[in-house]
């Protein structure tokens, strides 16, 4: 019975996440940038002109990979999505693992970004699908580092037993350093700003490029499920997902969420993108090290005052 | 009913343009572009009006015509101001604004106001089905034929010959970097790629992301833009994108142009400088004699931001040339490199050199039929077997394209 | 009776996964088949033996990865086991660590 | 879903490996039907823990170790075939037959 | 039949097909993704038969291996895309005797065998069982995978990277021919006849 009223709270959860999400990401940027009084009419316009835009295939394409990866990446989201508490017990899938699910999510992302620049049968998009495997393999291994230091106190893989060790202080306090690696990674998996090496600007849109008409809307759609889902993750694992005062906690979440969300789009349209060599070469001898000590700082401190 | 309110809807859509920009008509696009109605589109698939700005070259024709096919329906033309003769059959021609005023004024806002105008009522044209969509120009007919040839009809024959689908499949050689022998990719990048500088056509040659071999197939066109400060933060504009900054590439963008939504230059290059962008370009990259590299060309363009006057650079060296600055770089690196030159050097760099190995063989490739190289009944038993395709780079390699000089 | 739903669903999906792949596979012309490249033509299909420049990195990311499977276990009862815990934790990840040493020393994060 | 039902199907995972095994030209479809006979392995493996181990760890434990043996198996193997390739430009077993000379 | 078996019966088939399509494809890519999926069928498999762990790290591990295993296909396998439709297999026949007859075999010794009854109790915390195992009884085979895995990181660095102590690996390298003694397979004969030029 929790489980259908989580499954009806995950499709509000979605729907709410997603059109604030399209709404962020269609008027945050430009609003950033200067230009006077951005419309919310323009992401559903545009998403109306995409429907109605022709579907083009390159010379002997992929055509079932094609297809599948946005569907892939789509379905990822909602996955990801799903083992995360709404309050207590209020979890779609009861999972004992919920934060191994996640990582599972992240590795199959990287799959289907994949599938998607290799279907095309075009040089620009190969390049971004590749250059992202380089970025994203050693991105989701810091961001299992970050979780696992999140899963420490609650001495449970699951994101409800999480939550409830959060309740005497958040996990963002513990591990701040840890909440900015995880927030990268957000980036990273939701194609945005320094971390999207799929579909860059150096490349004419990258995974992209060759694709029009409905599939790009269907990948714009699924990158903002992740975006979406990627913040609820966030919002749970640091900021103590559906915990808080007076409001029930779907609301907390929503919010929490929300907040999360708009500081992913904003530092997306701050931060310089590396070339892709010079940033896999700082994950591995920066990065990597920071969660290293990050985990350490965790761990004593919960041996010394735990 | 259904189909109406999407209509309805698609209307009010930011209308999606994918130029191709002509002799000096560069910086007045990108100012077109800082209207929020407007999108530019990376790429024609995502595009439905093509914009032909400026004039263009006999031989960039050929390319308009396939960039147009490439585009999704529905779809339409707008030419301003460019002479392409027939190449784009029937497209509607802006030559400036219609309205008396705005003629005897001739002042660039006002017309650049009209093709806004007259780019919005297109899209809304196209978008309620009152105008239809282009057909295509080109013939439908495959680089190469294949279908039905071939023991799996696929127009390939055994592991690596023939043309399945149309194209010959790619052939082994050595890399510049690390030795392992594996496939090289070539093809003629530009003149029209958004991330290029207008016109400029390479031959380029890649494995992986690192480029192997570049030839100048045509330079680029020549824009007005000189050395002010404007002129300077338009070029800062293009490499923020570049670097994936696009929000702050919109505000040079928009202080190149000033006036009342200007944005204070301070703040521009206090972002620039948070956003690590000096940092994201690698040190000694793309480095030319007197020039710096480009890390101090991007300092000298943000400089420029703080209110610096632009710097002027010495001549050139008679052998820096893009065929030896780009080869053994990765693409986002050459793309970083192309973009930090102002447009005098860039043509200094990327002009055609003349040359007992050279070809002319930008003459060569426009001269209308898209299949140029693996026409012939002599390819066929090229590409059986072990394929003879180029496994020398450099000068052997582009041989192959001017053997008949 | 409780199965009726998925046949429904994994129907519903068939029938838009087949859709979807028929509607690639059957549009478009041959010159807008044309793979994007501002205009120019490419000699070759893309596909090829592509050059990854980081195929180090990747199999030091498989033998490294495979730490995080010891990893989860250790964290669910690492509140339990208290500094033996993170003593063999320290120990396990510093030996691994020394292989990511040894492997930046190599110059295996450069693109090759 | 019974223990036998399990290993059965476990059984025809190791029997596709073991054909793709043996009969693959090149190194690294051959490494493919190792996996995939590892695969089979490692359910058979918790097939067994669950059903007739009442749950001991060792099992799970066993079936890590053969997520280890595919990492390492994988990492090595890849290894050698960029090796061979530097070598010999090709990636058939063939042309290891070479190798000796 | 329930709920379970049928699901069952769904990721076995699932499992056992994608692995068959793996030698069957044509496209790397696809051959990589298909194992890919029977690994994923597995992984579900294993999270019904009460060990949640071990199945989702199943997906986790093998999504990240899997991908790797299409990069490095992709790049040495000749047409990698299978756009050519090819075959390239030996010892054909005897590979699916081999085959059936492992299946058959292990099939008859899993009939013939009577297994103990000692289902995993459904409340057992397995993870937490599996923590104390690894720091506890099992903690030096839990180091020794740490050696190991170094030992697999610094082997797999020497070997794939192309500088060595002794110059560069693939000096005086000359890739074999399609046949004894042929021309280099794939390539362009060196200083070849020169018959691209005239065309």
């Amino acid at each position: 019975m929790m489980e259908l009223i989580a499954a009806l709270l995950l499709l509000l959860f979605l729907s709410v996440g997603f059109a604030g999400a399209a709404l962020v990401d269609g008027m945050l940027p430009a609003f950033l940038a200067g230009q006077s009084r951005p419309s919310w009419r323009r992401p559903i316009a545009d998403a109306a002109r995409l429907l109605q835009t022709q579907r083009i295939r390159t010379e002997a394409p992929d055509a079932l990979l094609w297809f599948l990866a946005p569907v892939l990446y789509l379905a990822l989201a909602i996955i990801g999505l799903a083992v995360i508490p709404f309050g207590p017990g209020l979890v779609t899938i009861p999972s004992e693992v919920g934060i191994v699910v996640w990582g599972s999510c992240e590795a199959l992302t990287i799959v289907a970004v994949f599938m998607f620049g290799w279907s095309a049968n075009a040089p620009l998009p190969l390049i971004g699908a590749y250059r992202y495997v380089a970025i994203a393999l050693p991105a989701m291994l810091l961001s299992m580092f970050v979780l696992i230091g999140a899963a420490l106190p609650a001495e449970s893989l699951g994101f409800t037993e999480i939550v409830e060790a959060q309740r005497r202080v958040w996990n963002v306090v513990r591990q701040p350093a840890g909440l900015i690696l995880f927030l990268m990674l957000g980036l990273a998996i939701s194609l945005r700003g320094p971390f999207d090496y799929a579909d860059p600007a150096d490349l004419a849109g990258g995974t992209t490029a060759d694709v029009s008409g409905p599939m790009v809307l269907a990948w714009k759609i699924a990158r903002l499920t992740m975006l979406v889902s990627v913040s609820a993750v966030t919002a749970t694992a640091f900021l103590g997902g559906y915990l808080g005062p007076l409001l029930p906690g779907f609301v907390w979440l929503l919010l929490k969420t929300a907040l999360i969300l708009v500081v992913l789009v904003g530092a997306g349209n701050f931060f310089a993108r590396m070339p892709p060599a010079r940033m896999m070469s700082v994950i591995w001898t920066m990065l990597l090290p920071l969660s290293f000590l990050m985990l350490l700082a965790v761990g004593v401190e919960l041996l010394l005052w735990g | 009913m259904a189909v109406s309110v999407l209509s309805n809807w698609a209307g009010e859509a930011p209308v999606a343009v994918f130029v191709a920009i002509g002799e000096g008509m560069r910086d007045r696009l990108e100012r077109l572009f800082n209207d929020a109605r407007f999108v530019r589109a990376a790429s024609p698939r995502h595009a439905a009006i093509f914009l032909i700005a400026g004039r263009m070259r006999l031989e960039d024709r050929e390319d308009l015509r396939r960039l147009h096919d490439q585009m999704p329906h529905p779809r339409v033309t707008l030419l301003w101001n460019a002479e392409v003769g027939e190449a784009l059959g029937d497209a509607e021609v802006f030559t400036g604004s219609t309205l008396e005023v705005d003629i005897e004024a001739s002042e660039a806002g006002r017309s650049d106001d009209a093709v806004r105008d007259r780019l919005e009522k297109l899209w809304q044209e196209l978008a309620s089905g009152e105008r239809s969509s282009e057909p295509d120009l080109l013939h439908d007919e495959p680089p190469n034929s294949w279908e039905g040839i071939g023991p799996h009809g696929q127009g390939g024959q055994g592991m690596m010959g023939g043309t399945p689908y149309g194209r010959p499949m790619a052939m082994t050689s050595d890399d510049l970097r690390d030795g392992l022998a594996l496939d090289l990719y070539t093809a003629r990048f530009g003149p029209f790629l958004p991330m290029f500088p207008p016109g400029l056509l390479l031959e380029m040659t890649l494995q992986g992301d690192v480029i192997q071999s570049v030839k100048v197939v045509r330079p680029p066109l020549s824009q007005a833009g000189g050395n002010d400060v404007p002129a300077a933060l338009l070029r800062l504009a293009r490499l923020l994108d570049v670097l994936g900054l696009p929000v702050l590439g919109q505000r040079a963008r928009l202080a190149a142009v000033g006036g009342a939504t200007s944005v204070p230059l301070e703040k521009l290059s206090r972002a620039i400088h948070w956003a690590g962008a000096t940092l994201a370009i690698p040190r000694g990259l793309g480095a030319v004699e007197g020039y710096g590299d480009t890390r101090t060309r991007f300092a000298n363009l943000v400089s420029v931001a703080n209110g610096f006057s632009p710097a002027m650079w010495p001549g050139l060296t008679r052998s820096a040339h893009l065929s030896s600055i780009l080869p053994g770089l990765e693409w986002s690196e050459a793309m970083l490199v192309l973009n930090s030159f102002d447009d005098e050097t860039l043509s200094t760099l990327a002009a055609i050199v003349e040359g007992a190995d050279e070809d002319r063989d930008g003459h060569d490739h426009d001269s209308g039929h898209m299949h140029h190289d693996h026409g012939g009944p002599h390819d066929h038993d090229r590409h059986q077997g072990h394929g003879g395709r180029g496994s020398h780079l450099g000068n052997d390699y582009h041989g192959r394209h001017g053997g008949h000089a | 009776m409780e199965i009726v739903p998925w046949v429904f669903l994994i129907g519903i999906l068939s029938v838009l996964c087949i859709r979807g792949v028929h509607g690639v596979r059957h549009s478009a012309t041959a010159p807008q088949q044309l793979p994007f490249l501002g205009g120019g033509t490419p000699d070759t299909h893309a596909w090829q033996r592509y050059h990854i420049r980081y195929y180090s990195m990747t199999l030091l990311f498989i033998a490294f990865e495979m730490e995080m499977m010891f990893m989860y276990p250790w964290a669910v009862v690492f509140v339990e086991e208290g500094g033996m815990a993170m003593m063999e934790m320290g120990m396990f990840l510093a030996i691994l660590s020394i292989g990511i040493v040894y492997a930046w020393r190599e110059g295996v994060f450069r693109w090759q | 879903m019974t223990l036998a039902t399990v290993l059965i199907v476990a059984a025809a995972l190791i029997g596709i490996g073991l054909y793709g095994a043996l009969s693959q030209q090149s190194f690294v479809m051959l490494m493919m039907g190792l996996e995939l006979m590892l695969n089979g392995g490692l359910l058979a493996v918790i097939g067994l823990w669950a059903n007739t181990m009442g749950g001991a760890p060792e099992g799970q434990l066993l079936a890590i170790i053969i997520m280890a043996v595919m990492a390492v198996d994988m990492a090595i193997g890849f290894a050698l075939v960029t090796a061979v390739y530097r070598k010999r430009q090709a990636d058939v077993t063939e042309s290891l037959t070479t190798m000796k000379h | 039949m329930g709920l379970t078996d049928l699901l069952f019966l769904a990721l076995s088939a699932v499992a056992i097909l994608s692995g068959w399509r793996v030698f069957a494809t044509d496209s790397m890519v696809r051959a990589s993704f298909l194992l890919l999926l029977s690994f994923v069928a597995v992984g579900l498999i294993i999270v019904m038969l009460a060990a949640p762990y071990i199945g989702v790290a199943t997906v986790f591990m093998m999504a990240v291996e899997m991908m790797v295993m299409a990069l490095f296909m992709v790049m040495f396998m000749m047409n990698p895309a299978g756009l050519n439709p090819m075959m390239m297999v030996h010892q054909h026949r005897f590979s699916i005797v081999a085959g059936v007859l492992a299946f058959a075999g292990l099939t008859a010794a899993i009939l013939f065998t009577s297994f103990p009854k000692i289902p995993v109790d459904p409340s057992t915390p397995v993870v937490h069982d599996l923590g104390i195992e690894l720091l506890g009884p099992s903690m030096l085979i839990f180091e020794t995978a740490g050696v190991t895995l170094l030992a697999t990181m610094i082997g797999s660095v020497i070997l794939s990277s192309r500088s060595g102590r002794f110059g560069m690996a693939d000096q005086g390298s000359r890739p074999p021919g399609l046949e004894p003694d042929g021309e280099p397979a794939g390539r362009q004969p060196e200083a070849g006849n020169g018959h691209h030029h005239h065309h």
